[in-house]
């Protein structure tokens, strides 16, 4: 018993190798000597881009058990060669931290706080409102009888900071229902 | 750049490194002035005086690259005889109609012929300024615009431009932009010192240029400096834009905005264009590339309709809404002040802080019947009912707002695919690397489900008005738990595909028979041969310097736009130093460091024939392809709305008189006639005494946009805690603020508050004689978050450039004054004792 | 310690900037916030101090007498010894931010540092002061008594004095730099409280040993500490300023007046004694604490770590 | 005398200001990587830098100095320090980062062990040991180490140990956009700050000078070197630190004799007998 355990007190291994003083390996603790970046056992690496400014830093994304742990440079990229700025280096708290949102609130009308409501229900509700809105608000001939085909009782902003195929499929949906009014950041 | 762009900054250090001499331009003295050889502090709002000093300097010196101006430039066109220039009108073109506030822009063709833009707005004769997008031209065949490549005509290009900057001399830069002429001198000399065959000079610019009344114009002014000095389409050339989002520039591309179809065609106005015929007949160019609008055309319309859309309907060119004038967001927001909008969505924008006039958005928000907000956290515009600024003035009361509120939370890049498109129109695919939790799904899932809901709500309509829903192609696969449509499919789509349903290779296969599809052309080619193009990411080192094989340029992965200019007109590089694109005469095609922006296989003696269209129209020697004339344009006869040449007007509010002209502002800026957009006087108005100060915002690095993707975050939120607004020491000592102290920032619109950072970062400036003071705001804050503070944004009111409807925050007046501002019902009382006094006094 | 630390190119510095315009006297700081950290030790480490060195005084003060012959004087300093290695590892350990990992100062044996070795020390000192003061009480094994009581007193002025090193081997400037003179104030007031806690536990007839060993320790303490001001210069300023001045003259005025009192009168007079005593154990703890506040003083402000450096540079040339 | 043998090079940071354009990306990855909280949210109006030093939370740190230009006739406070009317503006920024000392006065008072020598010869706690005696922050004449409050324990820069045990760079240096963090064998970053110094002196850069490079000084020599524009007290940093423990002879040799005189002074009293 003594015999496994003394090696493994630092004094004794004072006493037994170079490091006398006790100021190096003598002190290593087990956790230490076994040390490795979390990253070296990465279950998958991805390929990423950061969502912030427009650079288009390469990022990649580092996933264990499920969960993003964490978010890098990608050296590889001829754009950014690893480097990322304080805000491309808080990738990782922006889609693992606290602050966000993960299930849908609702306020009601003249409400003063939120309430909870699934996803689904949120969904068919919006659906609704945007037909009901459409229909009271279409307009199919302006003055002259010209052809509107359209509402202007909806309209969307954002766009900027999505993927082109999530602005592809509203520029898709939106005008196939006759709303225009569709903007983002891009005009600000 | 350092500021709001460091990753990107790294190549200017590694310039300097090589002995690049780096400039900055700016008011503040920033991280980017702290790296530069050459700081320059100028007055917010002057930069057009400022460039136009370059552009005369560079013209009365002859500094100019001149035989690629006459080779690649319309610098020997000639322009009509009734052209007259705003140094005769006193600050107004030729055209200017006072009662319509707009120009007839006839008088500023070209002589012999009437040329389209390649962007922007074309239709301007004929119909209101939305119809935008990036046009064909009127080239007659036969009959191409007269030149002189003497330059020696005294109504060429080349010599409108001389006289119309003659009048920029340094003198005029200084009693305009406060720049002493010593500093402007040095600036002058190391732009044209670094041009030339050897050597290229390069331009970045950010909103600090696009937000104004006259946006476009700056931008125009360093178009015109680096055609002059041959900087356009050589490496080490251009000028570019650093956007700010990450796909911001891909929206625009496939455009989330109202006057655009994918690819930068325009939507359809209902005045404007009758008929599909009619629409093509006066969109496309028979000369440049936008020769093949149709195809592009037909092929999105077959994207969206599928089988529904056939030659005989048009391909269905009937089902797109029309747009009737402006629609744009703030048009929208008057809408919506006035009732007129029931539903708003926002997709990972926050109005209510990152928008002009903050405070309109959300007193307009409160008259909406629904809004659904779509984002990360918890923003300012979700919550605008329970907390904004106008519930503790009293102006909204949270009882009284009937807008029903859906907050669903938004998926993270991590948790989904997809494509941004960064600010050099690089297409880069990102990987989903985990699901996303809870309720958190992808705006594509949103839309996606969104669209198939209402599908099902409709099916079975025989209402026409529903049938571009339910003909729309929208069965995309879906996967996984959430049964998330696939990104890549979407993708797939956008690329296009041919008759066989094969993927196409690009946009030259497309055809406008209905045999092809495609939703976006310019994006045409991202899934050539099969492959993701976008996802490529093979390691920078193990490429050329261009690295074509990382990700996937737009159009045909060509990263230098317009690279054929890098050559010269025979097609040899201008020198070996700077040598990017070629004509190879053995293999009889363009080759070289990039994919040639021009028809490969177009020799440079190639003359094209009376009857030929399209790029064919252009000659070997005509490198600006997308351009009916084939050249860069140093003046613009048709595309803009406010002028084909720039000229400096003063911001819309300013404390300073235009010393050009009587004309103090741009004439024809737009305004928005509105009680919660009441304007401060300008110089020369009763009450402009009253706003002494320049006004401009800014970013930090430290934090993002709106503060959706930083405040939240305590990494980023502890670094920059707090609103602040940045003094000159003179200021501060004019005004009596104190360091570290409270100031409240006054305009007509309302009154913020932010801490005193007194710094000689910004420096007063000697403008006509007076002492001009700027006052700094960084726009990050608002109510929420980790870290709170007033948003700069509620300060500034709408005043928009005329050709792209954005607004100026970039420069306007204010009133500063120590303390904090008054809480409650106060605050408007402040505010209203400001706009009384300024219209009294 | 050679050359600077700064170069410039061969070895000239180059002062073009405003390294050239700046007058040596004026010292340039980060807003003027300190380049060293304020220690996080609270009032236990001085109260250890004083309990340590008390501790370590009185072990050899007790063993002295033992073999002096004055049993009385000899059972209160083993007692007095006692009490002081049984609150000094509580205040010790109480003092840590991990208190639970208190064993883990016997991981290493670490030469270089002086709480190391002062743990070990404490470790032997601690059971054998322990030992010796209960084993006398109950009479039991004499001959291990007498070990243990040999062992505490030979490592008393270890206890005493290591504290000294301990605060001395430090960057704060008003301890680092008072390094000679800190063991002497410190042994000199452990001897001072050691004596006059002995005198005031054992009656006047035995404790004449006791008064001198407080008296010569005050006397010790007084003049080490004065010649550490001295000597300190600029640099001493903390001991005249806010707290740590009020604690170094309330140091020196009861050190001053219970060594005049035990000196003159503590032979004939128990009160004088009594009080005399009473105001030397108060002298000595406030020592350690102006010993111990003066080294926030000094950290606080970066003049005190800059100037004296600047100097060394320019002197160096 | 570390004991390690497996000939290892000594790895070490070359931070060049300037280059630096203060935009805090190391302080973020280094709190990304390694976990380490955020500190209170406080605005201190010292131009841009809101995290005032390094400390426990805080383990890389952007400092912002904003110096010269003219002067003001006024009293005006503000985040400029004035220094005289004929010099050009600067703003200086320089990320500071622990400096891995050779002879590390953190390493040599820690009683525990938890302060050690990795085979890198970086300077490292370890938190499974760290125990908070609090002896190394007073220790450090860089006043980098410091106690965490709501911990107990002791932090600083690793060095991205964990990192370096898989042959990563430590993340500040990935992260930092233009090269101004360098990370190296420790000979490679000291002839790299050569060279640059001789650039930047030749570019005329006034007050250019290396700190922390070469063996010699009071901690004899730093695993973290740097290049400045100005003397390092202008950043924060002690123009010479001294690691106590430079000092241990003299230090024990005054309580030795202190010792002495303590127990001589005990044995005198019982000389003469007087009772």
């Amino acid at each position: 018993m003594i015999r496994k355990l003394l090696p493994t007190w630092p004094v004794a291994r004072q006493l037994t190798t170079a490091d006398h003083l006790g100021r190096g390996r003598a002190a290593q603790s087990p956790q230490s000597a076994g040390l490795r970046a979390r990253t070296a056992d990465a279950d998958k690496v991805v390929g990423s881009v950061c969502p912030y400014c427009a650079v288009g830093c390469g990022q990649q994304v580092f996933v264990r058990d499920g969960e993003v742990i964490a978010v890098e440079g990608d050296p590889d990229s001829p754009i950014s060669r690893g480097k990322l700025c304080p805000k491309g280096s808080a990738t990782h708290q922006l889609v693992t931290g606290p602050s966000r949102e993960q299930r849908v609130r609702y306020r009601r009308p003249h409400a003063s706080e939120w309430e909870e409501l699934s996803l689904d229900e949120a969904m068919g509700m919006i659906a609704d409102r945007v037909l009901a809105t459409r229909r009271d608000t279409w307009q199919d001939l302006d003055e002259a009888g010209n052809p509107l085909r359209r509402t202007m009782g909806l309209a969307s902003l954002g766009g900027a900071t999505l993927d082109n195929e999530e602005n592809y499929l509203i520029k898709k949906l939106w005008t196939a229902l006759g709303a225009i009014q569709i903007e983002n950041q891009a005009r600000i | 750049m350092a500021e709001a762009h460091p990753v990107g900054f790294q190549w200017v250090v590694e310039a300097q490194r090589r002995g690049a001499t780096v400039i900055h331009v700016d008011p503040r003295f920033t991280r980017t002035s702290a790296l530069a050889d050459v700081h320059v502090p100028i007055r917010a709002g002057s930069d057009i005086a400022f460039l136009g000093g370059i552009v005369n300097h560079i013209l009365s010196n002859e500094r100019d690259f001149r035989e690629y101006v006459v080779a690649y430039t319309n610098a020997a066109t000639i322009l009509r005889d009734d052209f007259v220039d705003t140094e005769d009108l006193d600050g107004l073109f030729s055209g200017w109609d006072p009662d319509t506030r707009s120009y007839d822009i006839s008088s500023w063709q070209y002589a012999g012929m009437a040329a389209g833009s390649a962007a922007g707005n074309r239709e301007i004769a004929t119909s209101a300024a939305e119809t935008t997008g990036a046009g064909g031209a009127k080239l007659e065949h036969g009959d191409p615009p007269e030149r002189d490549e003497t330059l020696q005509h005294p109504r060429c290009v080349y010599q409108v431009l001389k006289r119309h900057f003659s009048r920029y001399t340094p003198e005029v830069v200084e009693q305009v932009c406060g720049v002493p002429p010593e500093l402007f001198a040095r600036v002058a000399d190391a732009l044209c010192d670094n041009s030339g065959r050897e050597r290229t000079g390069a331009f970045c610019y950010a909103v600090g240029w696009t937000q104004h009344s006259v946006g476009v114009q700056y931008i125009r002014t360093a178009s015109i400096i680096q055609l002059l000095l041959g900087n356009i389409g050589r490496p080490g050339g251009g000028i570019m834009a650093l956007r700010g989002h990450a796909s911001i520039q891909g929206s625009t591309d496939i455009p989330t905005l109202y006057d655009l179809l994918p690819g930068y065609i325009p939507m359809p106005h209902a005045q404007a264009y009758g008929d599909f015929s009619d629409y093509v007949r006066r969109n496309a160019a028979p000369t440049g590339f936008w020769g093949h609008m149709s195809a592009y055309l037909v092929s999105l319309l077959k994207a969206w309709w599928g089988d529904a859309a056939t030659a005989d309907n048009d391909f269905c060119f009937d089902y797109l809404p029309r747009i009737s004038g402006d629609h744009s967001t703030y048009q929208t927001l008057q809408d919506m002040l006035d009732g007129k909008v029931n539903g708003y969505f926002l997709f990972g924008e926050n109005p209510a802080v990152g928008s002009a006039n903050g405070r309109m958005h959300r007193l307009a928000m409160a008259k909406l019947d629904w809004l659904v907000v779509r984002d990360l956290v918890e923003i300012e515009s979700a919550t605008f009912w329970k907390d904004s600024p106008e519930i503790d003035t009293g102006e909204l009361r949270t009882a009284d707002i009937g807008t029903e509120v859906f907050l669903l939370p938004a998926a993270a890049h991590t948790e989904k695919d997809g494509t941004f498109t960064q600010t050099q129109r690089l297409l880069q695919w990102h990987h989903k690397a985990v699901e996303p939790k809870g309720d958190c799904r992808s705006d594509l899932w949103f839309t996606y489900h969104l669209g198939r809901l209402l599908r099902e709500r409709l099916a079975g309509s025989d209402d026409p008005r529903d049938r571009p829903l339910l003909d729309l192609t929208w069965d995309y696969p879906t996967e996984g738990p959430h049964d998330e449509p696939s990104a890549d499919a979407v993708l797939r789509e956008i690329n296009g595909h041919d008759a066989d349903g094969s993927l196409v290779s690009g946009f030259a296969e497309l055809r406008d028979d209905g045999s092809t599809s495609c939703g976006c052309w310019i994006y045409s080619g991202c899934y050539a041969d099969g492959v993701n193009q976008t996802a490529r990411r093979k390691p920078g080192h193990q490429q050329s310097w261009v690295a074509p094989e990382w990700g996937w340029a737009w159009p045909a992965n060509r990263r230098i736009l317009y690279n054929r200019a890098s050559a010269d007109p025979d097609g040899e590089p201008w020198s070996a130093r700077k040598r990017y694109v070629w004509w190879d005469a053995a293999q009889g095609r363009w080759t070289g460091e990039d994919v040639p922006d021009f028809p490969a296989a177009t020799p440079p003696d190639y003359e094209p024939a009376a009857d030929a269209v399209a790029e064919r129209a252009l000659s070997g020697r005509e490198p600006f392809i997308m351009q009916a004339d084939g050249r860069g344009w140093l003046y613009v006869p048709s595309g803009l709305v406010d002028g084909p040449l720039p000229t400096h007007y003063e911001p819309h509010e300013s404390p300073v008189a235009n010393p050009l002209y009587a004309q103090q502002a741009n004439p024809a800026r737009e305004l928005v006639d509105h009680p919660a957009n009441a304007y401060n006087p300008s110089a020369g108005q009763p009450g402009a005494q009253r706003f002494p100060y320049v006004v401009t915002t800014y970013r930090l690095t430290e934090h993002h946009t709106a503060g959706g993707m930083s405040r939240f975050q305590a990494h980023l939120a502890e670094l920059q805690p707090e609103m602040f607004c940045e003094v000159s020491p003179q200021l501060a000592a004019e005004c009596g603020l104190e360091h570290r102290g409270w100031a409240t920032i006054i305009t007509s619109r309302t009154a913020i508050e932010a801490r005193v950072l007194v710094t000689q970062r910004i420096a007063p400036l000697r403008v006509q004689g007076r002492t001009v003071h700027q006052v700094g705001l960084p726009w990050h804050w608002g109510g929420r978050g980790l870290v709170t503070g007033d948003s700069a944004n509620d300060l500034f009111g709408l005043a928009l450039d005329p050709n792209v409807h954005i607004q100026e925050v970039k420069a306007a007046s204010c009133d500063i004054r120590p303390g904090r501002r008054p809480r409650g019902p106060a605050l408007r009382r402040l505010v209203e004792s400001y706009v009384e006094q300024g219209a009294d006094t | 310690m050679t050359t600077p630390v700064g170069r410039g190119p061969g070895r000239r510095r180059l002062r073009g900037g405003p390294g050239s315009v700046v007058p040596s006297a004026q010292i340039r700081t980060y807003y003027d916030r300190p380049v060293l950290k304020q220690p996080v030790w609270t009032w236990e480490i001085p109260a250890y101090f004083f309990t340590g060195g008390l501790a370590g005084a009185s072990a050899s003060l007790g063993s002295m007498a033992r073999r002096g012959g004055h049993p009385l004087l000899a059972r209160a300093a083993r007692r007095i010894a006692l009490g002081g290695v049984v609150v000094s590892p509580a205040l010790l350990i109480s003092d840590l931010g991990r208190p639970e990992r208190f064993h883990h100062m016997l991981r290493v044996f670490r030469p270089t540092s002086p709480m190391s070795v002062g743990t070990w020390v404490l470790t032997v000192f601690g059971p054998a002061a322990g030992a010796s003061a209960v084993l006398a009480e109950l009479g039991w094994w004499p001959r291990l008594q007498r070990l243990a009581e040999t062992v505490a007193g030979g490592l008393g002025p270890v206890m005493a004095t290591y504290t000294a090193v301990l605060v001395a081997d430090t960057a704060i400037p008003v301890w680092h730099e008072a390094r000679h003179e800190l063991p002497f104030v410190f042994a000199g007031s452990a001897a001072a409280s050691a004596g006059a806690a002995a005198t005031l536990l054992t009656p006047a007839s035995e404790s004449g040993p006791a008064r001198r060993v407080a008296v010569t320790g005050a006397l010790l303490e007084l003049g080490a500490a004065e010649v550490m001001r001295v000597r300190l210069g600029e640099q001493g300023e903390p001991y005249r300023l806010a707290d740590a001045g009020r604690w170094s003259r309330a140091a020196t005025a009861c050190t001053a007046a219970g060594t005049a009192l035990i000196g003159l009168g503590g032979r004939r007079r128990r009160a004088a004694a009594v009080v005399g005593s009473a105001l030397l154990l108060a002298g000595s703890v406030c020592q350690r604490w102006a010993v111990y506040r003066a080294g926030f003083i000094s950290a606080a402000d970066p003049k005190y770590t800059v100037g004296p450096q600047r100097r060394r540079i320019e002197e160096r040339g | 005398m570390t004991g390690y043998d497996d000939g290892q090079p000594r790895m070490g940071f070359f931070t060049d200001t300037s280059v630096c354009i203060g935009c805090k990306a190391c302080e973020v990855a280094c709190k990304e990587w390694n976990g380490v909280p955020e500190n209170p949210f406080a605005w201190t109006g010292e131009s841009y830098d809101n995290t005032s030093s390094l400390g426990a939370n805080t383990w890389r740190h952007v400092a912002f100095i904003e110096s010269g230009g003219q002067s003001t006739a006024s009293t005006v406070q503000s985040a400029s320090s004035v220094q005289s009317e004929d010099e050009d503006f600067r703003w200086l920024m320089s990320s500071d980062v622990c400096k891995h000392c050779t002879t590390a006065a953190c390493l040599d008072v820690c009683p525990t062990g938890a302060l050690f020598k990795t085979e890198f010869e970086t300077v490292v706690v370890q938190e499974d040991v760290c125990n908070g005696c609090g002896y190394c922050v007073p220790a450090c004449p860089y006043g980098v180490i410091d106690r965490r409050e709501s911990d107990g324990r002791a932090w600083k820069c690793t060095l991205c140990y964990d990192r370096l045990k898989v042959g990563e760079e430590p993340a500040c240096a990935k992260a930092c956009p233009t090269d101004s963090i360098n990370f190296g064998t420790l000979e490679a970053m000291t002839a790299m700050a050569a060279d640059r110094l001789d650039v930047v002196v030749a570019a005329g850069r006034a007050g250019a000078q290396l700190y922390g490079d070469g063996p010699s000084g009071g901690v004899d020599g730093a695993g973290s070197v740097f290049l400045l524009l100005d003397d390092p007290e202008v950043y924060g940093l002690p123009p010479d630190p001294i690691a106590g423990s430079k000092h241990l002879p003299s230090l024990w040799g005054a309580a030795a004799a202190a010792a002495v005189t303590l127990a001589g002074a005990v044995a005198a009293a019982f000389v003469g007998g007087r009772r």
